[in-house]
């Protein structure tokens, strides 16, 4: 039932019939206040309640003193899409207070500090006002983290207004403060002296609390650019090169962080890695081309704008068959855009990266595992077919917080594909570089450093014969380009298959990818409702394969739902179903947002019930 | 890395210690226009690697784009090659170099690739300081696409197809020394016996040793006048140095050091003799004396060749990077894939 | 008739009935050797006799020393389409000589220097071996020149052999060398010389000849890059930034050649444009976003590799909305590919360029005439649509000897589009940067040193709203990608339509752009012989208009014949499409040399015949 | 360009000579971070401005990425702004300085935006000398994506969030003089007078002037011990001049020249006084000179600030390509596109 309806019921029985685990608090403050403290402490002790929670940063591309909101999402049905609306703000931002409170839905609640001033109150808003001064004032801690920890005040107040176990904050508190007693203490006496004010001072008029499920045993919580990073180590990179840009940065500081209690040589102490920060993006894209070259697991992380920096390097790495590994992580294009909004606008730009014909491998996590399991395979991918493989993921899969299942372990063995040893040139009497011998369009290459006398090719951009050599031979030009063709379609048989979840009987299939689909898992479930059962198939890469085709010709319209402008996945998957180009629709909106199941139910429907 | 040949006859075939005959540092045969600096340099870097008998297994080539560029596929046909992108060697020789420490790169850019496009990449790879001779084919202008002026070419320099250079030159050697390389050589495609000498000695340099060579284009710019051109090079060298190069073995040499002759010993033993053959009193180990002594010779208009800057004291890149011994590129899956009770305790504390 | 009838025939009658104008003339040098000057002189006689020509030349990617090919067809009918096959050999370089004379059909002709060794000389070719050193001995020239003049050797042979009138090849001597006498006189002398041995040593054994025709009068021989140039030129240009890439640099090579007499300012002789040599190509495309930015009709010529790195400031210059013309003489990629070597490989990329949302305007020139028009119209569309617009060229139109009707003058004065002067901002009171006023998605600009106090605006390639005042909004993201929507569909209807060629009942209809149409023409004409009809589309421009879908929509099936790869231009043309992609087939192919009618007509009925 | 603010009263409101109010040269309001040093040489930009009594129509505003890169947003709002892309400023403002000849360009960079990503173009656009002043504003790390190094970071400085820096750091100034720029100058944010000072000469100078400014970064990189720190930079600053601008109109002032004041005249009249307040025989006309103090200093780890260089010997751009006078920009069709008698014998000479 609607908040609305609640409203005027709770004005009857004057008792609040209360809504539990199922609501959005959207936390408004300004960034670089340390907000980020008391939000991650808020989710993570819901999350140890075992309630299945998700929590989103919308943050600004400046470093401090903009609006910010986190919103957090409670959702005992274990949805873990955006929505649109909230039931709790804590209106913190004096800034934004008004903009948001009009943003409530009637029957909302506002949490605020006391001194806060709105414009207009609305009355049909449930206010709980907090003496943040006075309960921060005798805090032992320097002037300039008052302003920190009077954000525990919020934390305090929703403890006690939604029924949050205090031991599981201080739990939270101790995970985020890596059991450093100190800032444990001071911060869990802000928020227990708030929750006893507000026990003491407040009625509370809201329906809204918590009660403890077990739906997030044996759960973590982690970000997908955390999630890649170990994928990566965990895939045995040995190079990363990079240049810092958001929302990328952060992948390659999991890295950092990891790499040295992971990956130092036991003995000597040594680092079986190298992490370079070079002077942009080209400088990190060749460097990884060199790496790849010379037998290097090598990789890069980058965003929209270093993507288009890359892309003379990329048509290199295709050409000349050298093995890397590249993450976008998909912001707000054109251009500079918003560095710190999420999209899915880079497909068709990364996957024909490079002037000419060139087309490339590109993979498309959609959760926490993927993440992780794609950092991985992309090496193994990227060796197996020597040419640069591309992870897309985004800003909301890459920074924002998600529950997930515990990583497995990779089992297959690393695949570092067709390497010649000296021995195996001994036995074989040399070896044509670019020479097609199994029939997959993949040659066989050898590393630098090989012993064997005739270990040396010579690699180039320019047209080559199957040795290697220079050649302008148009049969030789024609051979190549056949190859390059055959390998890709190698390709379209080893990359992950899409997920497809049929339906008997449903008529309505929804194609999406990425970060789409928590909202299109939800979106599924209100259409169901309304009557409308849909298939599910969330790709996983490109190219694409027959798979696609088959899911199409098994229904009356697929719907292509991704998070950009131009419906770019829905031109990939066009020109690969010519045949039923007419049965698909194109739902595509960019707004900085991550897409919400309403949006995307709502579109579907629009269609489909008339 | 640097051992030289003693003549053992077989039949009458001349073989280094690796018992190679000099066939064997050969490469494919040249396209560029006959008379070519360039051409004359790729000779010089095969007569230097087969005299210091060096293991080609563990040399890579590393090119840019440009006429320049295309030099490596004519020596050191035993080698990997990679003729990469316009300006940007120096990335991908990071990269190659990174992923297995045992190589050591001979490197060749042109001034177009190095001084115009690649300018940003050229400074910022003598910061990192790889482990290579970074070998410029200086002409003054963009010889595969038919002679433009390139950043290094004179000031109000004339040329039939490209017009009247208006904007001052780039002193790649200049520039090397303000970016901390640590050598850094300007010599003459024409001078046969210095490039030779100063080859041996950057190949034994550990660190990036840049070799700024004037190389005539003798297509587009090879006129009396042009400061690029043989008859120039030829008419105005002042080398600053008699320089040359003892291998580690012979000790004897060394020892016996001549008065005026300044001896730079180099971290693995060998020497590099240089004998002052000019007044000014420039000491190739001071940085800020072979700043000026660039300064004045510009001022001057004058051509001086020989070691400007030498000084090993920075540590390569693999070592600032506390990298393994063996190269990362053959790691062995043990090496590189953390255990599963490393994940599984990484989980666990995820909680 | 075929050459192979003609031979037996000549047996027979042992007097072969002649061939007149309507043959392929393959000259076989050493680049670097001068033969370009024989080949032009010889390509110029025979149009200054009004037969119709054209000439290819097929190099190598680098200075001098390796093999480079000159064809010249002569044909009547006005084909000036490449033929895989020609009928008369010039062998003059020895490296090449064996396989040029395996390469030519039984009966055809071959004249070679006398000294020149065949490892195997074909008993079914007419050879003429030319006495060169003979007859060059005593030429008065420098040593280094001899080689040169070598090659007048050819000339004087062909000028007896085919019949080309003497005064004509005097007459092309004098235009090669601007009417300088001394030059001219001796070359002439060995021309000379030459014709008059081969008369009195050398019996005719071959059918092939030439008469005047009068095909050519009024028309003029061009490069596209020149015609491209000078339409800069009388468009307006002000800015050029360019970096050396073949084959866009004879391009600016044109422009700096003309622009001195045609643009210096009358009274004080100082230039009305820059020419620009920039460090790179990210340099030139920021000079001219700059430039444009700024109230410059500016603009810079380049070709793949370079492009590739124009992407990021592309993608600025699209979504600031910046005016800026960007020529691409497309040669073969992927990557370096082959410099000298023709594709129309970046038409996808070029239309897709930047990352994130990003969709460019780009024009194709077809012909001589439209290199010079498009050249002109740039700029106007790109004031006018305040966005970079593109040009594809290629190696082909770009650097090869096209007949052409002489260059109309550009009668449509020139288009700054909307810009607002002070007198305009006093009467508006202030202006919105981005506001849509007309509805058509494109906004008001004002330059930089309007004297104006309101004129000031901050461009910018992250979010913005009306007022070009930096937004994260969500709204104003969306409002701007709308515009900017808005804005492309302007584009579709200004841009140049296609020239559509329908032929009632035709079922079979043709697409294609740029170089690739003479080949088209001349296989409708085969393709008419065996009895299948189409009808023709030539493409102009990007995006694609309503007329594509009537045109496609009119016909059982459309080829779209491109050279390249992928078919990259069937992509776009079904995306276009959706509803027809099934009548759409595509015919690419990408081997560095220009299609031939045959391929085509072939592909077709292969297809159309079962 | 260059005359100094008069007081003239109208109500309590001070004017310029343009009788125009500072707040009329004041920007958006700043984004940055509170005590940020980009903000505090923001404001000396908007007082220089006023001072001059600038025609802010004539001044565009550029830069690249980066917070300091937002600065341009944050003063002069009469004059038109381009924030470009990262490292890529210099050629867009060689562009828009091109089309329009009139205009003067105020460009503010990072060290990452110059030092890092921008090198190449950096180096470049002062060989081809344009009317602008380029403001470094240098805080030795990447600010907008939270601390990282730049490549003006000291070797061997700590960050807490970065680690270790093991590199040399570029000298901008350094790479400024090689590359023949005729204005150098280094201040730092905290010596608001030295800015104001430096920015007035620079304003006044014709030809590219380089202001590479020490401005702290107070959220990554403001500890005592970071040569980039307000702290540091107010204990070790050391001015190697006491600079005053003197505007044309002060004739007086000028021939009242000083004992050991040097007075450096600029093209259209005003003068630049420099008293030396250091030991060293700085002579900051001589180029070798400026080499020798920068390098002495970096040896010495001392922060020297003031006029390092200056020398406008150089014709700009617009000069060497011979520009007519009006604005490319803005020229008529008349002068444009040539007549069709052009075209004609264009035609006619190539039957
Ligand atoms: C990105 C890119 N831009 C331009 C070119 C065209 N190009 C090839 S070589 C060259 C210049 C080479 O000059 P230099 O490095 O001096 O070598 P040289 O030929 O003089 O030996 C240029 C501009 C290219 N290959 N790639
Ligand atoms: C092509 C590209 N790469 C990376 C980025 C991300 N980025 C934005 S600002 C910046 C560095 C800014 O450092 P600096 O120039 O020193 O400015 P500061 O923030 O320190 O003032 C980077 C790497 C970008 N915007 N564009
Ligand atoms: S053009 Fe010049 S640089 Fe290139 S090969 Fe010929 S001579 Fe050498
Ligand atoms: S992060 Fe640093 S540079 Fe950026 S605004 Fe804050 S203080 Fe200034
Ligand atoms: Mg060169
Ligand atoms: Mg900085």
């Amino acid at each position: 039932m609607s908040v609305m309806e609640l409203e005027t019921q709770s004005q009857l029985s004057g008792e609040p019939q209360s809504i539990v685990n199922d609501f959005v608090i959207n936390v408004a403050t300004v960034n670089g206040s340390g907000s980020q403290t008391a939000n991650t402490t808020i989710i993570r002790a819901l999350f140890k309640m075992g309630i299945p929670v998700n929590g989103k940063n919308i943050f600004p591309s400046n470093i401090s003193g903009l609006p910010t909101w986190f919103t957090i999402r409670v959702s005992k049905d274990g949805y873990t899409a955006r929505r649109d609306k909230s039931e709790i703000l804590v209106a913190f931002n004096s800034q934004t207070c008004d903009a948001d409170l009009a943003a409530l839905e009637p029957g909302a609640v506002c949490l605020h500090p006391e001194d806060m001033r709105f414009v207009n109150k609305r009355s049909d808003v449930i206010y709980y006002g907090l003496p943040v001064k006075a309960l921060t004032k005798e805090a032992q801690v320097e002037p300039k983290l008052k302003d920190y920890i009077a954000n525990m005040v919020y934390v305090g107040a929703l403890v006690k207004l939604l029924d949050i176990e205090p031991q599981k904050v201080k739990d939270a508190l101790s995970f985020h403060f890596r059991g450093k007693a100190k800032p444990i203490a001071i911060n869990y006496e802000i928020v227990e002296k708030a929750a006893n004010w507000v026990g003491e001072n407040l009625k509370k008029l809201d329906p809204y609390k918590v009660e403890a499920m077990n739906a997030t045993t044996d759960k973590i919580l982690i970000d997908g650019n955390t999630a890649g990073g170990l994928g990566s180590i965990f895939g045995g990179v040995t190079l990363v090169a990079w240049y810092p840009i958001t929302p990328s940065t952060s992948l390659v500081d999991a890295i950092n962080d990891y790499l040295p209690s992971l990956r130092r040589d036991p003995e000597t102490g040594k680092a079986t890695y190298a992490v370079i920060q070079a002077e942009d993006e080209l400088a990190a894209a060749g460097t990884i081309i060199g790496a790849g070259w010379a037998g290097a697991r090598a990789m890069t992380a980058t965003s929209g704008p270093g993507i288009s920096l890359m892309t003379e390097f990329s048509g290199l790495g295709y050409f000349a068959e050298v093995p890397a590994v590249i993450w976008d992580i998909m912001r707000m294009g054109p251009s500079t855009g918003l560095p710190t909004r999420v999209s899915q606008g880079d497909v068709l730009k990364v996957y024909y990266l490079g002037h000419g014909d060139t087309k490339h491998v590109v993979l498309l996590p959609g959760s926490m595992k993927e993440c992780f399991q794609f950092g991985v395979e992309a090496f193994d991918l990227a060796e197996r077919l020597q040419t640069p493989v591309f992870v897309l993921s985004d800003l909301d899969l890459g920074m924002n917080l998600w529950m997930t299942e515990q990583f497995d372990y990779p089992e297959k063995p690393i695949d570092r594909g067709k390497v010649l040893s000296a021995e195996d040139l001994t036995k074989l009497g040399g070896f044509a570089r670019y020479k097609d011998v199994d029939n997959d369009g993949i040659g066989y290459r050898t590393l630098p450093g090989n012993p064997h006398p005739l270990a040396a090719y010579f690699t180039r951009g320019t047209g080559h014969d199957e040795q290697a050599s220079y050649s302008e031979r148009p049969d030789h030009w024609l051979a190549n380009l056949e190859r390059l063709a055959r390998k890709h379609n190698t390709a379209r048989t080893i990359v992950p298959k899409p997920v497809i979840d049929s339906k008997p009987g449903a008529k309505v299939g929804i194609i999406a990818y990425g970060s789409v689909d928590p909202s299109v898992i939800e979106a599924r479930d209100m259409l169901r409702e309304q009557g409308v059962e849909t298939s599910y198939m969330r790709l996983r890469a490109l190219p694409l394969g027959e798979e696609v085709r088959e899911f199409i010709g098994q229904h009356d319209v697929c719907y292509v739902v991704e998070l950009n402008f131009d419906g770019q996945m829905h031109q990939l998957v066009q020109l690969h179903t010519p045949e039923y180009a007419m049965r698909l629709r194109s739902i595509a909106h960019c707004d900085g947002l991550p897409l919400t199941a309403r949006f995307i139910s709502e579109k579907i429907t629009a269609k489909e019930q008339k | 890395m640097t051992t030289e040949a003693r003549p053992t006859s077989e039949g009458n075939k001349k073989l280094n210690l690796l018992g190679l005959d000099r066939a064997e540092y050969k490469g494919r045969p040249s396209t560029l226009c006959s008379g070519c600096g360039h051409d004359s340099i790729s000779s010089q870097v095969i007569a230097v690697a087969w005299e210091l008998s060096l293991d080609a297994n563990r040399i890579i080539k590393m090119s840019g784009i440009g006429c320049s560029s295309k030099s490596p596929a004519y020596f050191l046909n035993r080698s990997h090659g990679f003729n990469t992108l316009h300006g940007r060697m120096p990335a991908v020789t990071t990269g190659a170099l990174m992923a297995n420490r045992d190589l050591k790169a001979i490197a060749v850019s042109g001034d177009g690739d190095t001084g115009s496009i690649g300018l940003g990449q050229y400074k910022h790879l003598l910061r990192r300081n790889l482990p290579m001779v970074y070998i410029i084919e200086n002409n003054g202008v963009y010889g595969l696409t038919k002679g433009q002026f390139s950043a290094t070419a004179d000031e109000g320099q004339v040329l039939k197809y490209a017009g009247t250079n208006e904007f001052p030159a780039i002193d790649l050697c200049m520039e090397a020394i303000i970016s901390n390389c640590g050598f850094v050589a300007r010599s003459f495609a024409g001078d046969a016996k210095q490039v030779r000498e100063l080859l041996k000695a950057a190949m034994s340099f550990e660190g990036t040793a840049v070799l700024d060579i004037i190389s005539p284009c003798v297509t587009f710019n090879n006129h009396d006048e042009s400061t690029k051109s043989y008859p120039y090079g030829k008419a105005h060298e002042e080398r600053l140095q008699d320089i040359s190069f003892i291998p580690t073995f012979n000790e004897v040499q060394v020892e016996m050091n001549e008065g005026d002759a300044l001896d730079v010993k180099l971290h693995d033993g060998p020497v590099v003799r240089l004998r002052k053959l000019t007044a000014d009193d420039h000491d190739p180990t001071n940085k800020y004396s072979a700043l000026k002594i660039l300064e004045e010779s510009n001022e001057k208009h004058e051509f001086i060749t020989g070691l400007l800057y030498i000084n090993e004291n920075r540590r390569t890149l693999a070592d600032v990077e506390h990298l393994v011994d063996e190269p990362l590129a053959t790691l062995p899956q043990e090496k590189v894939r953390p255990s599963r009770e490393a994940l599984d305790k990484l989980m666990k504390s995820m909680l």
